[in-house]
């Protein structure tokens, strides 16, 4: 375990943890300021994290251990995706771990052990949010690995290292449109995955529209704090998977320490940026009814596969 | 006597012996006897598998079996991978067997002489097919196989009408599988010297392309139909579902392997590639099957007709994973055709192992509720836990997600088809990305499949009187899934147990060297960048899990937790109707994919006489056509039932009618001679 | 006898053979059908009297005398017994293919007869074998009897017709198949004969009327 | 190889139907048609031990000749003889306790089948062809009092077609005797119709007139054998015939026409050249195969259903006897002795089921496995080996008369000929399956089944008597002769199917005496 490798890590899960609620208290904070609303500050969900973890944890009848263990496993997946992705330093110890699919196939075991957990209530708005957070999974996979496909073609390998290093030595490649499709595809992605406006509304509880929400709706306490610091870590690590994908200027690639903080700083200013772009935008958009979503996801796949042919007759 | 034909004859001598113990036993012994004779067998077969796979050849000719075509035995490397997968499915189902067969509570006694007879019989078969070295031999075994399998799959008959007419679907679909098979490896034979796989092998180089590609091709339809490749399906749905649960298991993990090793013997070995039309339809058809497959197992409610149907799936990936190799071979790419005939023996052998413990979990909820709709079911974690964790491990596997088995292989065929692009020419490009799509949606659909079998079958509350009083099958049947789960967590976690072997295998069938390195951590494809480390993956689950329980304990309260009612809206206690079911959780995939499905739903509300405004009850009915069936198969059937019906006009029964064709025959012949001179 | 003398002999009898199957076809009661019959055993056995003549065999005289004796005697006798039980309803026959088309077809398959045995007759061309088409016509009329009159009885003497021919075809092509064989074929067709007799008068017990088109109970 | 050896399978059953004829069908009696049929195969199997030692023998002053050919069909006959007469008394004792029969009938029914084994061993034994044309007629003599034997309506009206349709056929094959004598005359070494003689004579026989006579024979013996054109009666004999008898005209009198059809096909090769009779037996092989899938695949009865069965294997020979090659003709006789093992069982099976059920119906006839597991075993087994399914014989003779096919150049019309065999297995599996499977159909048994109150041996065939709960199940059969028989041939076929053993040389011997190439 080179030391460069092992201060990127940790450096890289302190990150993810202790900024990801900032990064939503950002986002929350922008769009109240762009409503006319004062709006709470950026500290609140570290405030609201802090008061569910004091409150008595509560096991709801007729729940089993799929109940109980999937907030951890679902932040144990955030996780182990933020050590191995190449956030901060490309080096990472975990390297072949951090091949895209590896990558994305961890975040969907987190999401299907929280639909498991919402079936396992055997209540209607557990057993709807799971519907509704398969289907849409079920329906983001293609989009997903067909824009892996386009970004891989021009490296060869689908190593998320190999990527970022090559898009480092070779800045053109960024701005082809193999990586422009593949960018507007993995953005439509990485909404629905994380719940965001056009797909799921991240703040109702209204049972018509709600998806990631019903699933959640039994935890309380300390599980719900879990829960609510995998969102928020989630969002952190798409967003700055994005951002190393198409941005990787400023990452670390050698183990001095200025050159480290520099990267930490990058990354930070590169996920905040992104989030408030998507706050903006969020604003402006209205949220999608549940069967207009598939004509959603159908587009970004169609701009996938244009990227990969892109890649093929262009390169 | 090599360890490859020892064991060979061991495993045969004492399926054999069991066939013959499972006809004589009595009762209570026969049913344990031929348990364990299967279970022995098995492990000969998987030790002659893995040493045929070492490079220990073994032949063996036995002319005057089999009348005027003799008998010849030749294990190879390709065909000891399959042996070892069937004498893996065989061990496991065997130990299962044992329990399974006294038909619990609700289930129903197989262990009839004929039923205990035939199990050891069919087992054999399978295990004989991969070894089989002449047309005559392979024909032999592929039959004994359909007998075997068709006595098992109406073991049954006398419980439900299904059976019988699944029965029916079995027969005929194997027999024409059959009679594909005889024409294509006849027209084979007759521009080879005799009947032998040499000599087939050496006059496979020189066939004419016309010659070849319908070799090919009809070999084709009969082994695609055995794989349940999709137009030729039909009989998979139906027969797994009817047939006993131990039953479905072997065929669904074994038996349809063999489908794909014909492909793989006929196509690569025998005519030694061909042309990349050929591997482009097996691919297509591949990709057509897997995501046919999935999308009605996703809408599917009948829990084993389910896995049947997630069966013909994981054929169609393995034919991806085939097709794509034999592109690759066709444009000179070895490595990447290695790579991609490596990832789908891989797949085979992760399929194997997942699917035998699904459809034993299935068979042991099966046994204690007697039910096997989802919508009846739920609630058997409370009863059954260990059939529960076992289900929820192979439906981990199943659904390709990291720490499970399938996830190696389907990343294995990711990486192949990826790279495959620039290599494999302009079809190849058009294909590729829709094959990518093709496996990643089938990937989406079998999480979501999964997830309602998982959930809708086992958590949350029961919703029959049979799932609530549910217990936990007998130690046996635990013990059969232990084997299997042991399989799937060893395979997910420690690759390098079978993938150098499966590698060199892959490398031998499309003559290129070995594509996947492997080391006890992670597996590198040669000269192609990937790599990936199915162990530290779930290290680091494991280690991130610790911390964040770690974490949790140490800012969370101390109070003790507090058990509560769920939230029900304030309308008072939730009873079990209100939970989701298998149909409701597929409805939006159902409304999705309406074209392709096309479900009939039909919804009758009965109202009170006094006034229409009341509604007394509403019933909901919804049945999934299989529209292939449907387009495809109900012509057919009306075809031959309109040939039935205008045959019977030959025969009304007037003596002149009869004496006329004689009559009229007699003259056309003799005018014939007359002009013929 | 002078040679001339023995063609025209010849030629006399295989054309009464010709004509008696024909007027079988033209006759419809069945009473004057026996007698044609009868008529045609007659030709039968003077065609091969003839020939015996001719060779000076004792042997084929025999033969001869036994035809004259089987298809101008026996036969024609148990058929009028078998017609006299038949009853008054079972005189008349409507055949399936009206008179002047099974005309015809006599011709037709006279014509084709003629036609097929060309390579017969000039294997080795002789008297005898000059009248060979005569007996294959005669056998293609008995089958077309057979096929298309409707009572059984009509059809027995169908059958009789054709194996008149068939007769005719061994004695005209060779001086005979061995006297084994000889015996054999005519105990056959005297059993057949039988057989069908025995038929049909269980038939009349189980049936009623004797005709055949009814028959259909078997059927698919 | 002694004269009175292979005389034996002619003499043993005259003497059996002497004995019927004076003693009558008693209790003591039964068995003397069974032991005439072990003396039989007995017989056969030592004239066999005798032909492959020192070749052929003729006796009866040149009228009688056996060679490889000729005693494998004897063993058939002997084979095919013993299963059906060791069934009879079994069947015949249900018959009479019905009052279907009496003891006249029965007495009638053994003399005349002891009468038609000693017919079908004298017109195989024949080397003369006028003697087999004679044996043949003779056949259908003595059958058409066996099929007219039951009192009813419909045996009469089958009798009928029978008689009628079979002379005809006949008397062409008569016709065809007389001009291959008048060809044999006229060569240049002038030859009667002794077999031996004919095929010596053969090359220099007048085309002309032998293309003629061959047609004829082939479409004459054609009938007997149930080939396509004159096919009509053998659907209505065998369904109304005694169950022995059928099984008996079914397993093997066919075959035996077939064999003198394989004989007229000797001389024509030699004369004519392959082609001529290759193309009129692929006429009739597939006009046969066409038939039957037409007629089966709506087929309402099941004994219909098995004739036509028969059909279709007749037009599977047929297709291998075109193809003619030495691999296809062992094929075709390895089919005969399959295909007459199976079909006794399945037509003695279905006599039974008549029995038991009282209809000849296939959909009267429900859950069949639930009540009679022994019978239904038989029957289903029986059904298995007719569609040639491993491991019984006739799944290696399909395998080599196709095999032959396709490598004799008949790719196509062979391709042809399995698709159509398929659609017939699909329909027998159809309908055998609707009458075995299925729940137990609770309906009264007929007064048949009930009076043979036989107690239960424990079930051989699927599943346990169901729990105690269930209804009073009806008294099932003793292991009486018949199902040791039937069980006892499918096992010979299954056994046949694996090894041939001591038939193997036999076999090939047989089909050089047809091609003359070894």
């Amino acid at each position: 375990m080179s030391l460069f490798g092992t201060v990127g890590i940790i450096l890289q899960l302190l990150i993810v943890v202790a900024l990801s609620p900032l990064l939503i208290g950002l986002m929350r904070q922008i769009r109240a300021l762009m409503e006319g609303r004062a709006g709470p500050g950026i500290g609140q969900p570290w405030r609201d994290l802090r008061k569910l973890m004091r409150k008595q944890p509560i096991t709801p009848r007729g729940t089993t251990e799929v109940f109980r263990f999937a907030p951890p496993l679902l932040v144990a997946t955030c996780l182990a995706v933020a050590a191995a992705a190449p956030f901060v330093t490309t080096a990472s110890e975990l390297d072949p771990v951090a091949d895209l699919f590896a990558v994305v196939a961890l975040l969907t075991l987190g999401t299907v052990a929280l639909a498991l957990a919402g079936l396992d209530t055997g209540t209607a708005f557990g057993g709807m949010g799971a519907s509704r957070e398969t289907t849409i999974i079920a329906l983001v996979e293609p989009t997903l690995l067909v824009a892996i496909f386009a970004l891989s073609v021009p490296v060869g390998s689908t190593n998320l290292g190999a990527i970022v290093t090559s898009s480092l030595d070779d800045p053109g490649q960024v701005f082809s449109p193999v990586s422009l499709l593949a960018a507007v595809a993995l953005i439509v992605v990485i909404i629905a995955e994380t719940g965001r406006l056009p797909v799921d509304n991240p703040s109702t509880h209204l049972e018509l529209t709600m998806v990631h929400e019903a699933m959640v709706l039994e935890y309380s306490g300390p599980d719900l704090a879990m829960v609510e610091l995998a969102s928020s870590m989630r969002l952190t690590v798409f967003l700055g998977l994005l951002a190393n994908l198409f941005v990787p200027w400023g990452i670390a690639t050698t183990g001095a320490p200025l050159v480290i903080a520099a990267a930490v700083l990058a990354f930070v200013a590169k996920v905040a940026l992104l989030g408030a772009c998507l706050a903006v935008g969020e604003v402006f958009l209205a949220k999608l009814r549940l069967f207009r979503v598939p004509e959603l996801l159908a587009g970004s796949f169609v701009l996938g596969l244009l990227a990969v042919a892109a890649s093929f007759f262009l390169a | 006597m090599n360890p490859v034909s020892g064991a060979l004859l061991g495993a045969v001598i004492v399926g054999a012996l069991s066939a013959v113990a499972g006809l004589l036993l009595p009762r209570p012994a026969r049913s344990a006897v031929v348990g364990v004779g299967i279970a022995a067998s098995g492990v000969a077969a998987v030790v002659a598998g893995v040493a045929a796979m070492a490079g220990q050849g073994a032949s063996l000719a036995l002319p005057d079996l089999l009348p005027l075509s003799g008998v010849v035995i030749g294990v190879d490397a390709l065909g000891g991978l399959f042996l070892a997968v069937t004498g893996g499915v065989a061990v496991a189902t065997g130990i299962y067997g044992m329990g399974y067969c006294t038909g619990g509570r609700h289930g129903h006694r197989t262990d009839g002489r004929l039923v205990q007879a035939t199990l050891p019989l069919f087992v054999l078969a399978m295990m004989l097919v991969p070894v089989a070295a002449s047309v005559g031999t392979f024909l032999l075994c592929w039959e004994l196989m359909a007998l075997t399998s068709l006595l098992l799959v109406i073991a049954e008959h006398r419980r439900r009408p299904a059976v019988a007419s699944a029965g029916r679907w079995y027969a005929v679909m194997t027999q024409l599988g059959l009679v594909a098979i005889l024409i294509g490896l006849l027209v084979f034979v007759s521009n080879a010297a005799d009947g032998t796989f040499a000599a087939l092998r050496v006059a496979g180089h020189h066939l004419s392309p016309t010659v070849a590609g319908l070799v090919f091709v009809t070999t084709l339809i009969g082994f695609g139909s055995k794989a349940g490749m999709v137009p030729l399906h039909a009989w998979l749905p139906r027969a797994h579902p009817e047939a006993p649960s131990n039953v479905s298991a072997l065929m669904s993990a074994a038996m349809v392997n063999l489908g794909v090793y014909g492909i793989v013997r006929v196509g690569f070995d025998l005519l030694g590639g061909g042309p990349n039309w050929w591997w482009l339809l097996v691919l297509s058809l591949g990709a057509l099957s897997a995501v046919y497959g999935i999308l009605q197992a996703a809408i599917g409610t009948d829990l084993k007709r389910l896995l049947g149907y997630s069966t013909s799936e994981n054929m169609g990936l393995v034919l991806i994973g085939v097709g794509a190799a034999g592109l690759f071979a066709s444009s000179g790419d070895g490595t990447l055709a290695g790579l991609a005939m490596a990832a789908a023996m891989l797949h085979i052998v992760n399929h194997a192992a997942f699917k035998t413990l699904l459809f034993q979990s299935a068979g042991s909820v099966v046994y204690a509720t007697g039910r096997r709709d989802l919508d009846d079911l739920g609630g058997l974690r409370v009863g059954m836990p260990r059939t529960t964790a076992a289900f929820g491990l192979g439906a981990l596997a199943a659904s390709a997600l990291p720490p499970g088995a399938a996830f190696v292989s389907e990343w294995l065929l990711l990486q192949a088809l990826i790279h495959g692009l620039p290599a494999a020419g302009i079809s190849a490009a058009i294909v590729m990305p829709l094959a990518v799509a093709a496996v990643a949606l089938t990937a989406g659909l079998a999480v979501a499949t999964f997830v309602k079998a998982y959930g809708v079958g086992f958590l949350a509350r029961p919703r029959s009187p049979e799932a609530r009083s549910a217990v936990e099958s007998p130690p046996s049947m635990i013990a059969g899934m232990a084997v299997a789960g042991a399989a799937c967590i060893a395979l997910a976690l420690l690759p390098i147990l079978v993938l150098p072997a499966i590698g060199a295998v892959a490398g031998g069938v499309v003559d290129s060297g070995d594509p996947v390195a492997v080391t006890a951590m992670t597996i590198r494809l040669v000269d192609v960048a990937g790599s990936l480390s199915p162990l530290m993956l779930a290290i680091a689950l494991v280690v991130g899990l610790a911390a964040t329980l770690a974490g949790a304990r140490v800012f969370a309260t101390r109070r003790a937790a507090r058990a509560a009612r769920l939230w029900d809206c304030g309308a008072g206690p939730l009873s079990a109707r209100m939970e989701y079911t298998a149909t409701s959780f597929a409805e939006p995939l159902q409304r999705v994919f309406d074209d392709v499905v096309q479900a009939e739903q039909d919804v009758d509300v009965t109202h009170h006489q006094e006034s229409s405004y009341l509604v007394k009850a509403v019933e909901y009915r919804r049945r999934v056509p299989d529209r292939i069936e449907r387009r495809l198969y109900d012509p057919v059937l009306a075809a031959m039932a309109g040939w039935g019906r205008a045959g019977r006009r030959l025969a009304p029964g007037s003596v002149h009618r009869y004496l006329g064709y004689g009559f009229y025959s007699v003259c056309a012949l003799l005018i014939l001679l007359v002009v013929t001179r | 006898m002078s040679t001339a003398l023995y063609i025209q002999l010849i030629d006399l009898a295989a054309g009464a053979l010709l004509l008696t199957a024909v007027l079988v076809l033209w006759r419809r009661e069945l009473a004057s059908i026996i007698e044609v019959f009868a008529l045609q055993g007659v030709a039968l056995a003077a065609l091969v009297g003839i020939m015996a003549v001719e060779q000076g065999s004792a042997e084929l005289g025999a033969v001869a005398l036994g035809v004259l004796l089987l298809r101008a005697g026996v036969l024609p006798w148990v058929l009028r017994r078998a017609l006299a039980g038949a009853g008054a309803t079972q005189r008349e026959t409507k055949p399936l293919v009206n008179v002047v088309s099974s005309l015809l077809a006599a011709a037709a398959l006279t014509l084709l007869a003629y036609a097929v045995s060309q390579p017969l007759v000039q294997l080795a061309p002789s008297a005898a074998t000059h009248a060979i088409p005569v007996g294959m016509a005669v056998v293609l009329i008995g089958f077309f009897v057979l096929v298309t009159r409707r009572l059984a009885l009509s059809q027995l003497v169908g059958f009789l017709l054709m194996d008149n021919g068939i007769t005719a075809v061994g004695f005209l092509t060779t001086a005979g198949v061995g006297l084994i064989v000889e015996l054999g074929v005519t105990l056959d067709v005297l059993l057949v004969v039988l057989v069908l007799q025995v038929l049909k008068t269980r038939m009349r017990e189980a049936f009623g009327d004797t005709d055949l088109d009814e028959l259909r109970e078997l059927h698919d | 190889m002694t004269t009175l050896l292979m005389l034996a399978p002619a003499l043993i059953p005259l003497l059996a139907a002497l004995l019927y004829a004076l003693l009558g069908w008693r209790p003591a009696t039964e068995w003397v048609g069974a032991v005439a049929a072990v003396g039989v195969l007995a017989a056969a199997i030592g004239t066999a031990v005798g032909v492959t030692a020192d070749g052929p023998h003729t006796t009866v002053f040149g009228l009688l000749r056996v060679d490889a050919l000729s005693a494998f069909m004897l063993i058939v006959i002997g084979a095919v003889a013993c299963v059906t007469t060791v069934a009879t008394p079994g069947h015949l004792r249900v018959e009479l306790a019905a009052g279907r029969t009496d003891d006249a009938n029965c007495r009638q029914l053994g003399m005349l089948v002891q009468i038609f084994l000693a017919l079908m061993a004298v017109a195989v034994l024949a080397a003369n062809l006028g003697v087999l044309w004679v044996a043949m007629e003779a056949t259908t003599i003595v059958t058409a009092f066996l099929v007219g034997q039951r009192r009813g309506r419909a045996a009469v009206e089958a009798a009928w077609k029978y008689v009628v349709i079979c002379s005809t056929g006949i008397a062409l094959a008569l016709l065809g005797t007389f001009l291959l004598n008048f060809a044999a005359e006229n060569a240049p070494t002038p030859a009667g119709l002794d077999w031996v003689e004919l095929v010596g004579v053969a090359p220099e026989l007048n085309p002309g007139v032998t293309r003629i006579a061959v047609a004829l024979l082939i479409v004459g013996f054609g009938t007997k054998a149930g080939l396509a054109p004159l096919h009509a009666w053998l659907p209505d004999a065998h369904s109304q015939a005694p169950a022995p008898v059928s099984a008996l005209m079914s397993g093997v009198l066919i075959s035996v026409a077939f064999y003198a059809v394989l004989r007229v096909k000797v001389i024509a090769d030699a004369a004519l050249g392959v082609d001529f009779t290759r193309a009129l037996l692929l006429v009739l092989a597939l006009a046969s195969l066409t038939l039957a899938a037409s007629l089966l695949l709506a087929q309402r009865d099941y004994k219909r259903m098995l004739a036509y069965s028969s059909i279709e294997n007749m037009g599977l020979l047929a297709l291998g006897a075109a193809i003619g090659s030495p691999l296809a003709i062992a094929a075709v006789l390895l089919h005969i002795l399959g295909h007459g093992l199976a079909k006794s069982v399945l037509f003695l099976g279905a006599g039974r089921v008549l029995q038991v059920t009282g209809t000849s119906r296939i959909d009267g006839v429900r859950g069949l496995a639930a009540r009679e597991p022994v019978l239904a075993g038989c029957i289903g087994f029986g059904v298995l080996a007719i569609i040639a399914l491993p491991p019984f014989s006739l799944f290696a003779s399909e395998l080599g008369i196709a095999r032959a096919g396709f490598v004799g150049g008949l790719g196509a019309v062979t391709a042809a000929a399995l698709l159509l065999v398929l659609v017939i297995a699909a329909a027998l599996v159809g309908h055998t399956s609707r009458m075995l499977l299925g729940a137990p159909v609770d309906s009264p048994v007929p007064a048949a089944a009930a009076v043979a109150p036989v107690a239960a041996v424990a079930p051989v065939a699927a599943g346990a008597p169901v729990a105690a709960g269930a209804p009073a199940r009806p008294p099932r059969r003793r292991w009486g002769a018949d199902t040791f028989a039937l069980v006892g041939a499918l096992v010979t076929c299954a056994v046949l199917g694996l090894t041939l053993g001591p038939l193997g040389p036999l076999l090939v011997q047989a089909s050089t005496v047809v091609t003359g190439t070894p």
